[in-house]
């Protein structure tokens, strides 16, 4: 029985759980982690789940259009990878800090 | 006829004088004011000869007044008998005082204000007794409401004397709420104010045994004339209201305004006399006015106090003899009391202005030396009002008193012994003021001939005119004339003379008398001479309470309290709204990140639902 | 497979006004080297050519509707409209940034360019007619703006906010992305009538519930960035904390733009399942309203205050989209133009009454003013009146168009919490004309510069936009309804 | 363009020059806005003979012009017996509240005036409006003028009582506004006059409980307005804190907003509902007669306390409206033209006081009749006409209402009847409190008589109270012919029906009516 | 095989992502991320995403996530510290929320997509040539468009990150 687990086909729908595991896991990072450049790692994280979501439609389409979306997903995360990057240098040089905690001065 | 010169020659004299009064000298002031009422009355009497004997009413239309709907109110103004003698007593006395108050009023501040103020109430009064209408009516009935307020109040300065003006003006505005709901119960009945076509209707109208229509529309009536005719128990201005200068209590608080109620009820005679609970209502207040107001004239040591409370009792007695359906006898005491107690009131004004304004009878005393003229007409008024036969009183009470026997016994016993008690009290006063030695400290002397000669032919009028004025038998046409009983009469005459008598024994023949049986009554005595205490009772029940519910039940407590604070609350409980809201902004981004999964939960569960997923 | 390799004249005629103002933008880049330190105004001279060149262009664009680059674009009338809009609000937000930058001593080509690229991105999404380039719009609009959020670099609020919109908006986007993944993974496209079209199509149940998650997903990610309940949160910190003109531009373009595609986005592709987005836009609508307007009544930072008001408004919007009928759409479109001028104009009037640093953003500092300057205050008061919703502005006949839309839907209750709603944001609105009319006059009016030219310009032609759509409306109107009626 | 438009217009016209004009030159703009105020009035005046010789039923000056093609906006204007006499009484008291803030307002002075003809403007539009829409436009604009007159020079807690009224009367349009919509939905057009026709030819039919929110919507705005107790509770605060001016045109003129559109919108569009509610109505009505009054009777302050009196002489408008009878109706409308001369004579002559000796509290006076003797009596004869004496304008209309009322329950006459009693005590208690008793040095002193510019304003009110009260036929046909329109929807049996003796003369005094149209 | 294979990956993913969740210093957290962007590489290629595997390594993996860790360690980012100002918010409701989350989307997945399909390595091959060829034609727009997007990074980049103003 495992054998046949093994060697079967995988159901499309293992990786969109994969998928939504994924994004959850970015969620988490985000809402749980206090450093502020994980909390943008784990934006990054949910982007790659979203992709594999993509991936795998286009799988199941047999298009290459969810592909492309990805290709376009990866090439918008780097270019929110470099301007994100530069707010928190700003960020860090104004206030030498990196816990996203202790970026609340604007309140209510 | 041109009857609508009759009111308006006043207001034109009421007009000059208020505008230009201020600039003019006195002479034009006395021209206008005296002028203007005696040529009203001398139009008065130039219509009425011209009507000659008025079968019929004399109706003259002017213009509408208010159309709305069906409901047409005109201003009319008619002139039946009854009206001629109202007109007549208005205009005569009123031109008798007006002349009587140059001499008053010579030295006092406002004195144009004073002259235009009495022509503004001649024309309302005017307006009143001509009216053929009730609205009309209704705007004489308020407007002489009006003048007596201003007039009372004349004393600007004087805080009892505003206050007084205050009273009158309340009081007379409860009695007119009687009226008004009076008013619009007779339209809504009949579908019409006027007279004639009401009075048409309501003659068709059975008696009524119970409570009926016409009962509720007389009561309300009744109590309208209550409030003006200064009954139990809307009594209480008119003792206040002696705060006015005297010639206004003459002609407004004895003479005319105050007998507006009876002349109301005279004229609304058809509607009264189908409704007899109403009627026996008139009679009972009437004669416990009467008799209530004498005890308290026994007590009192202001003159006008004494004459106020007269007032009161005298009116009482018009209405008990409408009350008893003796409408005629009822008019005919109005004018006989216009006469004696007019010239009561100016006697006392000329006392008054002759001891520089003292009124304590206590402080009086053989003023007969110096003031002989008032001393001797204020005489002949006292015998007319305690009923002396062959004065003017005794024939109009006695009409009256007859009626109430006729009527029901008990009413014409109790009217006896008040007029016993009239008698009295109104000799207690001559008595203590004008037989004796002076106890005052004022150099008393008599007044000038302006002001005696209307005493004089005031007192002419109170000693001849019931005899020359055979009222009942002039109105016979408008109302049955009431029965006679020559015994009855005579009765009531003794037991008035020995009123007077008694007064002379305890307040000539034995002075000091009266003060000890005024000790041995004790509290009784206190309870009559503080007037039963009732303007106290008013005001710790009525007045106070909406005062002070007013203020902290419905001003701080419902409206500042409970609506506003309702409203405030609104607003403050928004802010705590939004002070509650605000706190998800707790500027912290994880926080932020939550919120959006969250948001993104719920919406996720709400179309997982709408989409049917189970 | 006949490909059509180069795209023709009519194509580029139809991304003309994107072309004209990413090229400028390079320009103004470049020629920047080659200018004076004291001729920098003229680079902003510059991208105002740009703009109004572009404004030219998508209205001529206009003039030939139609798909574009294999159906990637959609010039019709609701383009049109969001593009003009959003280029409007362009050249206004540069005209009262001038004399801020100058202020703040922050000239510099790459804030214009940056302004030219974010409206660039905002005019792509406008046209688009698919979801990649629905996501790639945003990301331009986006990206441009968090830098603008953090232009003033040494200014911590200034950071802040530019951080908290960058993770912010990028955390949604995750979202919205998702959602993109999935209607793809419904449907095999993600041309917005291709969707439709498959959603139409009897299937079976799963698509439609597959569509819905996806429009769910999707909802979260646009209801960011429209900062609709309860996703509004970011709204407040970001708004106080950036400079002012860019608080201007990004509560009125970015927001517009967003709802833009929000509206094309539900209406085209998710037509076919309103009944399941309905419910929740309906909710979020409402909550929108209560959380902009409740927390706006404590506020004491204007910034703060007109963040809140813009929540609430984007409420009304969402009361238009609820509607979901074709005067919805009208309805939400005009309401976004007059919300453009109003904002924008009060906006400005705080962009020129702060001072360096942000200095004198409390409401109470605007004591006096009303005296002091007049006119400034005077046409404050016209954006504040509008903010309100009084009649003869364009916030009355906006809101009376949206709760019109709703009482089609028969929404009647949404219409009345809705309108109670703005009787309640009159109080915080006039706390404004009471401070500016009625209190005397203290520090921060007695100081206060006389008006600038570009202040000045973009406060008349807001006044004149807001007065104008409040007395005319029938203009732009007539425009919405008409191409209201054509998005399907 | 009729000559309504040209008075609706001229004021704002002016209100534009007047912000043009230089504002170091007070005496100009004072007098500029005094002439332009004076010039509409003039020219309202013409209004009377076309609105007194249309035919009932129609509106007189009718201009429909396209505003808005969708949805279907017209400017829709007219007038008719009920609105023609509040215009004039709003061109008649502009330039008067124009003269009595001659002196007075002392900052500002160009705002303060414009702001005044911007009112003005609002004002008369609501009045004339008949398209809902440019109702509720209207309605809304006289909002902005007013909370700037007394929020920027009112006394000292005037911003929060500008805030107050501004809040209150804005979530009542509001609610106004949803209802219009949803008239406006049901019935595809604004028009007044169309959904009148269609509502009662049947043509749109509204279900009962459609009938009933949509009658409570337009209610509670206009209730709000009016002040119908409990939501009155922004009048007394706005009054107090109001300048002279502000004060004069909220209670003579504003406050008639709500009630002619209780007449005008809320009980003809909506018959079944209002006939349902009137009781409830007739009860809130009476409450505030008698619950005013009262509170008048307590009121230290005297704008307050002729502010309360406002709550209880509206009430007496509100319960004839709700009698649906024609002598309730022409009282209604007699008693808005009353108050509001009575009232805003009321409130001049206390900003006459006011202006001399800076204070509101009645304490502080006493006496002035003997310095002031004009002003006393003009105080006199205002009060008198307040308080409802007969030949005096309000007397009138508290009789024609009272007669309606009784028409359908006498029960609501007795209690509204307390009014007049009540009314008597306020007012003649603060009179005899402010101008009886022996004047202090002091105020001897600040107390100078009238003076020309305030027997201008005088004067003539006076003479329209005695008018008023003594010849109604000059103002009451054109708004009984009115009514009698409006009545339609309503049974007949409430009317005076006259004995049989009767019936004859009042069959005549129809035609007469008839004549008189 | 298949299966094995995505099980081994997906595995290392999950793990990964943990990882990245609860380690404090961020480089471990980066790393992590790596570890998770090279397994879904290997799913990509399962799925026939050659090129799209082949960005993931070379552009995901290689060039951004050298660029987070160049910026981690230019601010010498240490591991975190443990404030006490983290929202209550966060506190008591991010693990129910996020646990709601994933139940949802996994049943939303579950009830909905067919599980008939299976994914067989080699069933569909997305060739750079394909992904070419339609990147300049159907989707030319959105990749010139790019282009923009990219401008912007760069100009962003420098304007916030330079010395001077």
């Amino acid at each position: 029985m495992p054998n046949a687990v093994l060697t079967s086909p995988v159901p499309l729908g293992w990786y969109l759980i994969l998928s939504a595991i994924l994004f959850g896991l970015g969620v988490a990072g985000f809402i749980f982690r206090r450093n502020i450049i994980t909390v943008f790692m784990s934006i990054e994280l949910m982007l790659n789940a979203v992709n594999l979501s993509f991936v795998t439609f286009s799988y199941q389409f047999k298009q290459v259009d969810g592909h492309i979306y990805s290709f376009f997903v990866m090439v918008v995360a780097a270019a929110e990878a470099a301007v994100g990057l530069a707010i928190i240098l700003t960020v860090f040089k104004n206030r030498s800090t990196l816990m996203i905690d202790d970026v609340n001065s604007m309140k209510y | 006829m041109n009857l609508w010169l009759i009111p308006i020659l006043p207001l034109l004299g009421f007009l000059a004088n208020g505008l230009l009064g201020r600039r003019v000298p006195k002479a034009f002031i006395n021209t206008v004011a005296i002028g203007s009422v005696l040529l009203s009355f001398l139009w008065v009497v130039k219509t009425l000869l011209g009507l000659g004997a008025i079968e019929t009413k004399y109706i003259e239309h002017y213009y509408t007044w208010i159309q709305s709907g069906m409901l047409n109110i005109s201003v009319d103004f008619a002139v039946d008998r009854l009206t001629a003698i109202m007109l007549l007593v208005v205009t005569g006395v009123g031109t008798l005082i007006h002349i009587y108050a140059v001499g008053y009023m010579e030295h006092e501040e406002g004195y144009y204000r004073f002259f235009a103020f009495l022509n503004l109430f001649m024309f309302f009064m005017l307006v009143l007794v001509l009216a053929q209408n009730y609205l009309l009516l209704f705007v004489g009935w308020e407007g002489v409401g009006l003048c007596s307020y201003l007039l009372v109040g004349f004393y600007i300065a004087e805080q009892y004397a505003t206050t007084a003006g205050n009273k009158a003006m309340i009081v007379n505005r409860i009695g007119d709420f009687g009226f008004s709901l009076a008013i619009f119960l007779i339209v809504k009945q009949f579908g019409s104010l006027d007279f004639t076509k009401v009075f048409d209707a309501a003659k068709g109208m059975p008696v009524e045994a119970s409570i009926g229509i016409l009962t509720i529309i007389t009561l309300l009536l009744l109590v309208g004339a209550t409030g003006k005719s200064a009954q139990i128990p809307l009594y209480v201005w008119l003792p206040d209201a002696m705060a006015g200068p005297t010639p206004v209590s003459a002609l407004i608080h004895a003479a005319t305004m105050v007998t507006a109620g009876v002349y109301m009820i005279a004229r609304s005679a058809t509607i009264f006399t189908k409704a007899p609970i109403t009627m026996d209502t008139v009679a009972v207040i009437g004669l416990a006015t009467a008799f209530f107001a004498a005890t308290i004239g026994m007590t009192q040591m202001d003159l006008k106090k004494v004459y106020a409370y007269s007032t009161v009792s005298q009116l009482g007695y018009m209405f008990l003899g409408v009350g008893v359906g003796a409408f005629s006898a009822g008019i005919w005491h109005v004018m006989t009391h216009a006469f004696f107690k007019g010239l009561l009131f100016l006697g006392a004004g000329a006392v008054m202005h002759g001891l520089h304004g003292e009124l304590d009878i206590r402080q009086m005393g053989g003023l007969r030396k110096y003031m002989p003229i008032t001393a001797w007409t204020l005489f002949c008024a006292s015998l007319a009002i305690s009923g002396v036969p062959g004065t003017s009183g005794y024939f109009s009470k006695d009409a009256i008193l007859v009626a109430a026997y006729a009527h029901a016994p008990w009413m014409y016993w109790v009217g006896v012994l008040t007029a016993g008690m009239t008698a009295f009290y109104v000799f207690r006063a001559w008595f203590m003021a004008f037989t004796g030695e002076y106890r005052g400290h004022a150099h008393p002397h008599e007044s000038s001939l302006v002001m005696t000669g209307p005493l004089i032919i005031l007192a002419i009028l109170a000693l001849v005119g019931g005899f020359a004025f055979k009222v009942p038998h002039y109105l016979e046409g408008m109302f049955t004339e009431g029965p006679e009983n020559e015994v009855m009469a005579l009765v009531s005459a003794a037991v008035g003379l020995l009123g007077i008598f008694l007064a002379y024994v305890f307040y000539v023949a034995k002075p000091g008398l009266a003060d000890s049986f005024a000790k041995s009554l004790g509290g009784l005595y206190t309870l009559v001479y503080n007037k039963y205490f009732v303007d106290e009772a008013y005001d710790a029940a009525v007045v106070q309470p909406l005062l002070e519910g007013s203020r902290t039940v419905l001003w701080r407590g419902m409206d500042a309290g409970l609506i506003d604070g309702m409203v405030n609350g609104a607003g403050h409980r928004s802010r705590g709204i939004g002070a509650i809201l605000r706190r998800i902004q707790s500027g912290n981004i994880r926080s932020y990140a939550a919120w959006v999964v969250l948001g993104s939960v719920v919406v996720l569960l709400a179309i997982g639902f709408a989409g049917g997923l189970r | 497979m006949p490909v059509n390799f180069m795209p023709s004249g009519t194509d580029y005629l139809r991304i003309l006004p994107e072309i004209i103002m990413t090229v400028a933008g390079a320009l103004i880049m470049l020629i920047e080297g080659w200018l004076r330190e004291n001729k920098k105004r003229n680079l902003a001279v510059l991208t105002f050519i740009a703009f109004a060149a572009a404004l030219v262009a998508a209205v001529v664009a206009n003039a030939s509707p139609g798909l574009s680059f294999s159906n990637m674009l959609i010039v019709d009338g609701f383009a049109t409209f969001f593009r003009v809009l959003v280029i409007g609000v362009g050249i206004l937000s540069l005209l009262s940034a001038v004399q801020y930058l100058k202020r703040e001593h922050a000239e510099s080509s790459e804030y214009y360019a940056l302004l030219l690229f974010s409206v660039t991105g905002q005019c792509i999404m406008a046209t688009a007619n698919e979801l990649i380039m629905i996501f790639i719009g945003l990301e331009i609009s986006s990206i441009a703006t968090y830098v603008l959020a953090g232009y003033l670099r040494d200014d911590k609020r200034n950071n802040e906010s530019a951080l908290k919109y960058f993770l912010l908006g990028s955390f949604a986007t995750a979202f919205l992305l998702y959602g993109v993944a999935w209607i793809y993974g419904t449907t095999g496209s993600t041309n917005l009538s291709v969707i439709r079209i498959a959603l139409l199509t009897p299937g079976s149940e799963r698509n439609v519930i597959l569509a819905g998650t996806a429009a769910a997903l999707m909802f979260v990610g646009f209801a960011f960035k429209v900062s609709a309940a309860p996703f509004q949160i970011w709204a407040p910190d970001v708004y106080q904390g950036a400079p002012a003109p860019v608080t201007l531009f990004m509560s009125v373009g970015p927001k517009a733009a967003a709802f833009a595609v929000f509206i094309r986005v539900f209406t085209t592709a998710f037509g076919p399942i309103t009944s399941h987005w309905e419910p929740f836009v309906w909710s979020s609508a409402l909550l929108t309203m209560i959380i902009g307007n409740f927390a706006a009544l404590l506020q004491t930072n204007i910034k703060r205050m007109l963040a809140y008001s813009s929540i609430a408004n984007a409420g009304y919007i969402m009361v238009a989209i609820a509607a979901h009928n074709e005067i919805g759409v009208a309805a939400a479109m005009f309401y976004l133009a007059a919300y453009a001028f109003m904002n924008i104009g009060a906006f400005a009037v705080i962009t020129h009454f702060s001072r360096q640093g942000e200095k004198f953003v409390n409401i109470e500092d605007f004591a006096g003013l009303g005296w002091k300057q007049p006119v400034t205050a005077g046409l404050f008061a016209v954006f504040l009146l509008s903010l309100i919703g009084v009649p003869l502005t364009g916030g009355f006949f906006g809101k009376f168009y949206i709760f019109k839309a709703a009482l089609d839907a028969n929404l009647v209750w949404l219409a009345i919490l809705g309108l109670l709603n703005s009787a309640i944001a009159a109080y915080y609105y006039l706390r404004i004309l009471v401070v500016m009319y009625m209190n005397e006059a203290g520090e921060a009016t007695d100081s206060v510069q006389p008006i600038g030219v570009g202040i000045g310009a973009t406060l008349w032609v807001a006044a004149v936009g807001t007065l104008v759509l409040g007395i005319f409306p029938s203009v732009v109107l007539n425009f919405a309804t008409a191409s209201s009626a054509l998005l399907k | 363009m009729t000559l309504l438009d040209i008075v609706i217009f001229l004021p704002l016209l002016a209100f534009v020059v007047a912000l043009a004009l230089p504002k170091d030159n007070p005496q100009l703009i004072r007098i500029f806005c005094l002439i332009a105020s004076l010039v509409v009035f003039l020219i309202s005046l013409g209004l009377i003979a076309p609105v007194w010789s249309a035919t009932p039923g129609k509106f007189a000056l009718e201009n429909n012009q396209v505003w808005i093609q969708s949805p279907a906006i017209n400017y829709h204007t007219g007038l008719d017996g009920i609105s023609l006499w509040l215009v004039i009484l709003t061109t008649l008291l502009t330039p008067l509240c124009v003269l009595v803030s001659w002196r007075s307002i002392d900052k500002h002075i160009k705002q303060f005036f414009a702001f005044l003809l911007l009112l003005e403007f609002g004002l008369i539009g609501v009045f004339c409006a008949l398209d809902l829409f440019l109702f509720i436009v209207f309605w809304e604009v006289t909002l902005v003028p007013m909370y700037f007159l007394i929020g920027v020079w009112g006394h000292e807690r005037r911003i929060y009582s500008a805030l107050k009224f501004f809040v209150y009367t804005m979530a009542g349009s509001m609610l106004m506004l949803v209802a219009i919509i949803y008239l406006y939905i049901q019935a595809g057009t604004f028009d007044y006059t169309k959904i009148l026709a269609g509502l009662q030819s049947g043509a749109i039919s509204l279900s009962s409980v459609e009938q009933f929110w949509l009658f409570l919507g337009f209610f509670i705005a206009f209730a709000i307005k009016v002040p119908i107790f409990p939501l009155h509770t922004w009048l007394p605060d706005a009054h107090v804190e109001a300048p002279t001016a502000g004060s004069v045109m909220l209670a003579s003129v504003m406050l008639k907003m709500g009630t002619y559109g209780l007449l005008r919108f809320c009980v003809p569009m909506f018959p079944g509902a209002a006939r349902e509610c009137a009781n409830w109505i007739v009860v809130l009505a009476i409450i505030g007669i008698v619950y005013g009054a009262l509170v008048a009777l307590v009121q230290p302050n005297m704008k307050k306390l002729v502010a309360y009196s406002s709550v209880s002489h509206l009430g007496f408008v509100v319960l004839g409206i709700f009698s649906f009878t024609q002598q309730g109706f022409d009282g209604a409308v007699y008693q808005m033209l009353a108050h509001g001369i009575s009232t805003g004579a009321l409130f001049l002559l206390v900003g006459f006081l006011y202006d001399r000796r800076h204070s509101l509290e009645i304490a502080s006076y006493g006496g002035v009749a003997t310095p002031a003797p004009w002003l006393a009596t003009a105080f006199m004869i205002t009060m008198l006409a307040s308080v409802g004496l007969p030949t005096l304008s309000n007397f009138i209309g508290e009789y024609l209402v009272m007669q309606g009322s009784a028409q359908v329950d006498f029960r609501w006459t007795v209690f509204a009847a307390l009014g007049p009693i009540l009314s008597a005590c306020y007012l003649l208690w603060l009179y005899q409190r402010t101008f009886f008793g022996k004047a202090s040095e002091d105020l001897t002193h600040h107390m100078p008589d009238l003076n020309f510019r305030e027997y201008a304003i005088m004067v003539p009110l006076i003479v329209l109270m005695v008018w008023l009260g003594s010849y109604t036929q000059s103002f009451l046909p054109p708004i009984s012919a009115s009514n009698a329109v409006l009545l339609g929807p309503f049974d007949a049996s409430r009317e005076i029906h006259a004995k049989s003796p009767a019936h004859k003369p009042a069959l005549a005094a129809q035609g007469e009516l008839a004549n008189a149209r | 095989m298949t299966a094995l294979i995505f099980l081994v990956f997906a595995a290392i993913a999950v793990i990964c992502g943990i990882n990245l969740v609860v380690q404090t210093h961020p480089i471990a957290s980066a790393l992590s991320l790596i570890g998770v962007m090279g397994s879904l590489a290997i799913l990509y290629l399962q799925l026939g995403g050659e090129f799209i595997a082949m960005a993931q390594i070379i552009v995901y993996a290689g060039a951004v996530m050298v660029l987070f860790i160049f910026v981690i360690m230019l601010l010498n980012a240490g591991a975190e510290t443990p404030t006490f100002q983290a929202s209550s918010f966060v506190k008591y409701f991010g693990i129910i929320l996020l646990f709601g989350f994933l139940v949802l989307m996994s049943f939303i997945i579950q009830a909905t997509l067919p599980k008939t399909e299976g994914v067989t390595f080699g069933a569909f091959q997305g060739t750079a040539a394909d992904i070419g060829r339609k990147l300049f034609t159907s989707y030319l727009l959105p990749f010139e468009v790019t282009s923009i997007l990219i401008l912007i990074a760069l100009v962003g980049a420098i304007v916030l990150a330079r010395k001077e103003v």
